[in-house]
């Protein structure tokens, strides 16, 4: 197991250095540098371009593309991600201290999303055609369709318009106040959780209708087992299963969604961060932001693979 | 009395456009410890015979829409569900076509084999896991007590066809029903297993209900065959009377058309015309009756009844007891 | 063997196939000895039966020779010339001359295509035919040679039943106007009473067209009612070979006996009667078959020498071949049991 | 006179009206849709919502970037002229009616090109990955694999920063969202085709590269890249509202469904209905092309046929 992670995660850098060297370049494209924001007034003239091409002689923007490119990487291999002049912040800093919230976002988008579709799938399944199958698949249509900053808006609209509900204030860490920031998390977390649930549950009916007709539940039933536990026990779990699956799929989805939410629920992560940094043409920290996101999605999809070798007999290693 | 009694069993699948008419008027019946075939080809119905005695038929769109299935003097049919169940594997249990899906992939031999039995035998785990080693063993497998807590996807087709039938003896039932048991296995695998189960029905003193195509699976095992068309049982007796003096044409053209081992290069066949009826459309009068050498105007207005001759030796056909001068003559459409 | 020059002969061939991901970071990368060192040939006309249970490599093998897959060593020769070195061009031209037949007449037809177009494929690729009209009327032909309607040939596969799939299958083959066609499994899809049309029709052909035809089958009953000589294969191997009254009369690998004594004969008298000798164990993994001479761990005559030497294919018999070092005593040996 | 059972007379009579009544075409549609009644009930909406931004300037009076009420009014009230608003005023006083015709113009241009664009890459990389295999099927894999594990969201915003925020900038960058996918599956379905036998057979009558490419597995891909193509049109007409919604999309004063969402965050201090109605527009439109979709594949699909 530990060897297979070990090459799992060595199969990582190819992939890595990719993404890496994909954003760097397509930031060098970018009209307008980090020098120009620097040097400009209150009323957003230049001031003076001799005092830009100092900044961009301090900051190694007039050094050679290779020369940028090959510093950027070998800092990246020390997990120095580059400095932003704006912020004069390490972008790493600035990662590490707002990556939290917007996994968080995700992750719990996933937790909803298992947790609404698993009975609702399976219960669509065994009533197929009945109108409770009927709402169900209205349900799992329309979840796909509304948009996940749209449905923030509308819970915000309810929550303090109409309810007069105000967010708790974001200072603390998770671990320090967990009750807290659940508060702050969870209604975003479900607006961005709705689509996955949505899409688990068409999956988890369409595989659960599939799964009772296979053989080896109708053997369950040949050996006279209460419908019970061939439902819960024989036919479910392989049911189940392929929502693994889905959420490799749709974590990265699942991550823009939380980039879109953390900017209209006012919420501290790198959505937030990363749209404010296209705003200033910070492209060190897009790049940064770029290549972390990518990362935890590929992170997260080895943490499902290692859970299907957990879960499910057929897998081995290999 | 026989212990499996079917009688005139209709079942029916509904969909929007058509009634398919998978089992349409059946009869057959099984005596204690006896090997019967019920014999057909793709789409003929057999399996879905056989699955409605179990009332395992997909409902909707299936349903049983007429007559009786008597096992041990009782009507099955009007048994509540829960009395059904307490039947099935106990003292009817079944063995499907394909080891490979047969069995749950993400649950192990143990609890796939053990579960009935303490359920249904009310016996405890331990002894459960005690009487599945021992079964193991007795169905071939090797090391039993070490292969029993693995799962499905390690056993080959042919084991997990062991394990199937190691499943279906646990309960010690009465009647073991096969449906197509070594279609999907090797020719030397489909031996083992076949001669496995007709040593165990022997020594247990089982019924065997076989569900095949295999016109020479039939010739080695069963004692008495039932033979279907389109729904319904066309000929049936022991298993020489059928082989010896087939008294139906379709009988005769199964029988024409299969190359045998024994017969050399050359060999003339004489393949059956056409193809299989649709069953939610199927002909006028007798069901064969577009493809059969010997049709007559009659076959097509009315369905002939099943006519016994001699022997519990019984054909659906027009010409039953001439048929032989009829075959002989010639007479083709 | 008999005869001037075959149509064709295969010469030693064997075929590996990698398994595993073969990326990098993937260790133990092993192979499947789907064929190994297999030599035979062919007469024009005439039917070489293949028999095998699933792993023993028959497929690949028929699909070898045409060269849907390449082989890993040996020669195939077409008129005494190796296919094997051809170029690319001139592999077109030998195309022509070698056609299959698949199993499965689902996965066979393309769904896109009409049937017309699916028979006349062969036609277009090999300017077979000069005009619009000649092209249709050479495709109607073709659906009357194989006993379809050509009236059918603007529907698409779904609209068809499985023998008529077949057939149009055969059609397809037939257009380039091969000399040798392999059979794989032609008719195991097919349901009983629709095999013998099948059946017939390919005798038909053969008698017509004088084809040369490679039948893979693992249905004994079927490769004998349509071979000259039938060839046994078990796990790679050829274990025997012969004419098939020969062979039936006489088998000789112990393999072969199983093999014919699994099948039974749809005829009670006869079965209550025949000898029968059932294999214990399963068949091995091609991925690590067992040493020496691959039948040993199953093998009721094995003796200790058995595991250490692959045997070679040796005449027994009038044109008959089998592989296996007790061949000779076996009726002593069973006889003794 | 001959007589006739009542209800065979009454069903000639149905079958005869229906066929000089409808016509062919019509007979089809109607039995598409007793067949699929989601999918034409989507097919409906469609049309409904093109004939509604085609109309775009015909049914008001109002031009879409102009003040000319107050903020925020409420549906059904008045502008300065006293001229009628249907769906009131936003946040800067104009017309919201207007607005939502000219914004579903641009929306309707964004979903339709950017799938187009995408699927079309996708299809051509994943059937060359999956026939050529070797060292481009490896390349491509890798590629496909990192564009499908950033946010395509993320992606998007940084395209546009690099390419500069115009019409086509948004485009091209929800273009390249749906090409990691479409090349994903469209390599899987070509990789399962190649391995059927008519792939093989076709081989063996000596048929090209090109010749199986494109005559038989272009042509059976193409179903997978249709369903794909509508998929991507509801992905990328939300994604375009995400953008705007976030100040990164389309840019005023051209309207779109999205950039209309720009200030409704804060609504509450004006009206909901400058949040809702657009909103519920991109939600009512993207559930048109799911439902249009889903009945795609289901058709299309033999393998999910019958199975809904």
């Amino acid at each position: 197991m530990r060897g297979y992670i070990l090459r799992r995660l060595l199969l990582l850098i190819p992939n890595v250095f990719i993404l890496a060297t994909s954003i760097f370049f397509l930031m060098r494209v970018v009209p307008g540098d980090a020098a120009i924001a620097l040097n400009l007034t209150g009323d957003g003239t230049i001031l003076s371009w001799e005092a830009v091409e100092q900044t961009r002689e301090n900051l190694g923007l007039n050094d050679p593309i290779w020369i940028q490119y090959g510093r950027w990487m070998g800092n990246m291999l020390k997990g120095d991600l580059g400095y932003s002049p704006l912020r004069q912040l390490n972008v790493s800093e600035i990662i590490l201290a707002k990556a939290e919230v917007t996994f968080l976002l995700a992750f719990l988008a996933v937790i909803w999303g298992v947790l609404f579709s698993i009975p609702l799938g399976i219960i669509a399944a065994l009533k197929r055609g009945s109108w409770i199958d009927q709402l169900i698949r209205t349900f799992s249509v329309g979840g796909l369709s509304v948009p996940n900053f749209w449905l923030g808006i509308l819970i915000l609209l309810m929550l303090v318009h109409w309810f007069k509900w105000s967010p708790p204030i974001f200072q603390t860490d998770f671990l320090d106040d967990p009750l807290n920031q659940m508060k702050r998390l969870i209604w975003p977390s479900v607006a961005i959780g709705i689509s996955f649930a949505a899409i688990a549950t068409r999956l988890i009916r369409s595989t659960m209708l599939e799964v009772l007709n296979q053989d080896y539940v109708r053997t369950a039933r040949a050996k006279g087992l209460h419908r019970n536990r061939v439902i819960l026990r024989h036919a479910a779990p392989n049911a189940i299963l392929p929502v693994l699956t889905l959420s490799s799929l749709l974590f990265a989805g699942l991550l823009g969604g939380a980039v879109v939410l953390e900017n209209l629920f006012a919420l501290p992560g790198m959505g937030q961060q990363i749209v404010n940094a296209i705003g200033t043409r910070d492209t060190v920290l897009v790049q940064g932001i770029v290549v972390t996101l990518g990362v935890l999605v590929m992170l997260w999809n080895l943490v499902i693979d290692l859970l299907y070798v957990v879960v499910d007999p057929r897998i081995k290693l290999d | 009395m026989p212990l499996l009694e079917v009688k005139n069993l209709k079942t029916h699948f509904f969909s929007d456009d058509a009634i398919t008419k998978a089992v349409d008027g059946v009869s057959y019946n099984v005596e204690a410890g006896e090997t019967v075939a019920l014999v057909g080809e793709s789409g003929c119905g057999k399996s879905v015979s056989s699955l409605s005695v179990m009332q395992l038929i997909p409902q909707p769109p299936g349903k049983i829409v007429d007559g009786e299935i008597i096992f041990g003097g009782q009507n099955l049919l009007e048994l509540d569900r829960e009395a059904m169940r307490r039947k099935r594997g106990r003292e009817i249990a079944m063995i499907f076509q394909e080891p490979m899906t047969s069995l749950n992939p993400v649950i192990s031999i143990e609890t796939q084999l053990t579960e009935a039995m303490t359920l249904q035998l009310g016996i405890t785990p331990k002894e459960a896991h005690t009487r599945a080693v021992e079964l193991l063993d007795r169905v071939g497998i090797p090391e039993p007590d070490v292969r029993i807590k693995q799962y499905p996807h390690v056993f080959s087709g042919g084991m997990r066809q062991r394990v199937m039938v190691a499943m279906a003896l646990s309960c010690e039932p009465k009647l073991i029903i096969a449906d197509e048991p070594t279609t999907a296995l090797d020719v030397t695998i489909q031996a083992q297993i076949l001669d496995l189960m007709q040593d165990l029905a022997k020594e247990r003193d089982m019924a065997l209900l076989i569900i095949t195509h295999n016109l020479g699976v039939v010739a080695r095992y069963a004692d008495r065959i039932n033979i279907m068309y389109a729904g319904r049982i066309i000929e049936r007796g022991t298993c020489k009377d059928i082989f010896a003096d087939p008294r139906h044409p379709y009988t005769l053209g199964l029988l024409e058309s299969i190359p045998r081992l024994d017969q050399p290069k050359g060999s003339k066949l004489i393949p059956i015309q056409g193809q299989p009826p649709n069953l939610s459309d199927l002909p006028p009068g007798c069901s064969f009756q577009p493809r059969c050498r010997f049709a007559q105007d009659k076959c097509s207005v009315e369905y002939p009844d099943i006519t016994d001759l001699r022997n519990n030796h019984s054909s659906a056909c027009w010409e039953v007891n001439n048929f032989k001068a009829i075959v002989e003559s010639g007479v083709s459409k | 063997m008999t005869s001037a020059t075959p149509l064709l002969e295969v010469r030693n061939l064997s075929k590996e196939f990698p398994v595993g991901s073969g990326g990098f970071w993937s260790r133990n990368s092993q192979t499947i000895k789907a064929v190994q060192d297999v030599s035979f040939s062919i007469q024009p006309g005439e039917t070489l039966g293949l028999v095998g249970e699933s792993g023993s490599g028959k497929t690949t093998l028929g699909r070898s020779i045409i060269r849907l897959h390449e082989p890993t060593s040996g020669q195939i020769l077409l008129d005494g010339k190796n296919v094997l070195d051809l170029k690319r061009s001139e592999l077109q031209r030998v195309r022509r001359r070698m056609q299959i037949i698949f199993q499965d007449p689902y996965s066979s037809l393309d769904p896109r295509l009409s049937a017309g177009n699916i028979v006349g494929e062969g036609l277009l690729i090999h300017n077979l035919t000069s005009s619009k009209s000649e092209y249709r009327e050479r495709v109607a032909e073709l659906f009357e040679l194989v006993g379809l309607n050509p009236i059918m040939m603007n529907r698409f596969p779904h609209e068809f039943s499985g023998g008529q799939r077949q057939r149009i299958g055969i059609a397809r083959a037939l257009a380039v106007e091969p000399e040798f066609i392999v059979c794989d499994e032609p008719v195991s899809a097919l349901d009983v009473s629709i095999q013998a049309q099948i059946i017939n029709l390919l005798e038909e052909l053969q008698e017509q067209l004088n084809l040369a035809y490679l039948f893979v089958a693992h249905d004994l009953s079927v490769v004998r009612h349509i071979s000259d000589r039938i060839a046994v294969m078990y796990l790679g191997r050829v274990v025997e070979i012969a004419e098939g009254d020969e062979l039936y009369k006489n088998p000789t690998h112990p393999y072969t006996r199983a093999l014919m004594s699994g099948i039974p004969i749809p005829d009670p008298v006869i079965e209550e009667t025949r000898d029968r000798m059932v294999l214990t164990g399963e068949i091995p993994s091609p991925l690590n078959p067992p040493s020496g001479c691959v039948f040993n761990p199953r093998c009721p005559i094995a003796d200790d020498r058995c595991p250490k030497i692959v045997p070679e294919l040796r005449a027994v018999g009038d044109d008959h071949f089998a592989a296996c070092i007790n061949a000779d005593g076996y009726g002593a040996v069973s006889a003794n049991s | 006179m001959t007589t006739q059972p009542p209800e065979k007379i009454s069903n000639t009579l149905v079958n005869a009206l229906t066929r000089l009544s409808l016509g062919a075409g019509m007979r089809r549609s109607m039995q598409f849709s007793r067949r699929y009644p989601s999918g034409a009930f989507g097919l409906v909406l469609i049309v409904a919502v093109i004939v509604f931004v085609s109309t775009a300037g015909m049914l008001t009076p109002f031009e879409s970037h102009r003040t000319i009420a107050p903020k925020a009014m409420a549906p059904f009230s008045r502008d300065f002229d006293g001229a009628m608003m249907w769906l009131g005023s936003d946040e800067l006083g104009r017309d919201v009616f207007t607005r939502l015709q000219h914004g579903g113009r641009t929306s309707l241009v964004i979903g339709l090109l950017a799938p187009l664009l995408g699927t079309a890459m996708g299809t051509l990389l994943g059937i060359a990955s999956a026939y050529r295999g070797g060292v481009v099927d490896l390349l491509v894999q890798r590629l496909v694999d990192v564009m499908i594990s950033l946010p395509g969201i993320v992606l998007s915003m940084a395209v546009i920063l690099a390419l500069g925020f115009s019409l086509w900038a948004v485009i091209v960058a929800l273009s390249i969202n749906g090409v990691g996918g479409a090349a994903r599956v469209v390599r899987s379905h070509a990789l399962s085709q190649s391995q059927m036998e008519y792939v093989d057979a076709a081989r063996a009558l000596g048929a090209s590269d090109w010749r199986i490419v494109l005559k038989h597995l272009l042509p059976n891909s193409m179903a997978v890249s249709l369903v794909l193509f509508t998929v991507g049109v509801g992905a990328a007409i939300v994604a375009e509202a995400g953008l705007s919604f976030l100040g990164l999309g389309v840019q005023p004063p051209t309207p779109s469904w999205g950039n209309m969402l720009t200030f409704a965050q804060n609504s509450f201090r004006f009206g909901p209905h400058i949040a809702i109605i657009p909103g519920l527009t991109i939600s009512f439109v993207v559930l048109a092309i799911n439902l249009l979709g889903d009945t795609l594949r289901d058709a299309l699909d033999p393998h999910l046929r019958g199975r809904d």
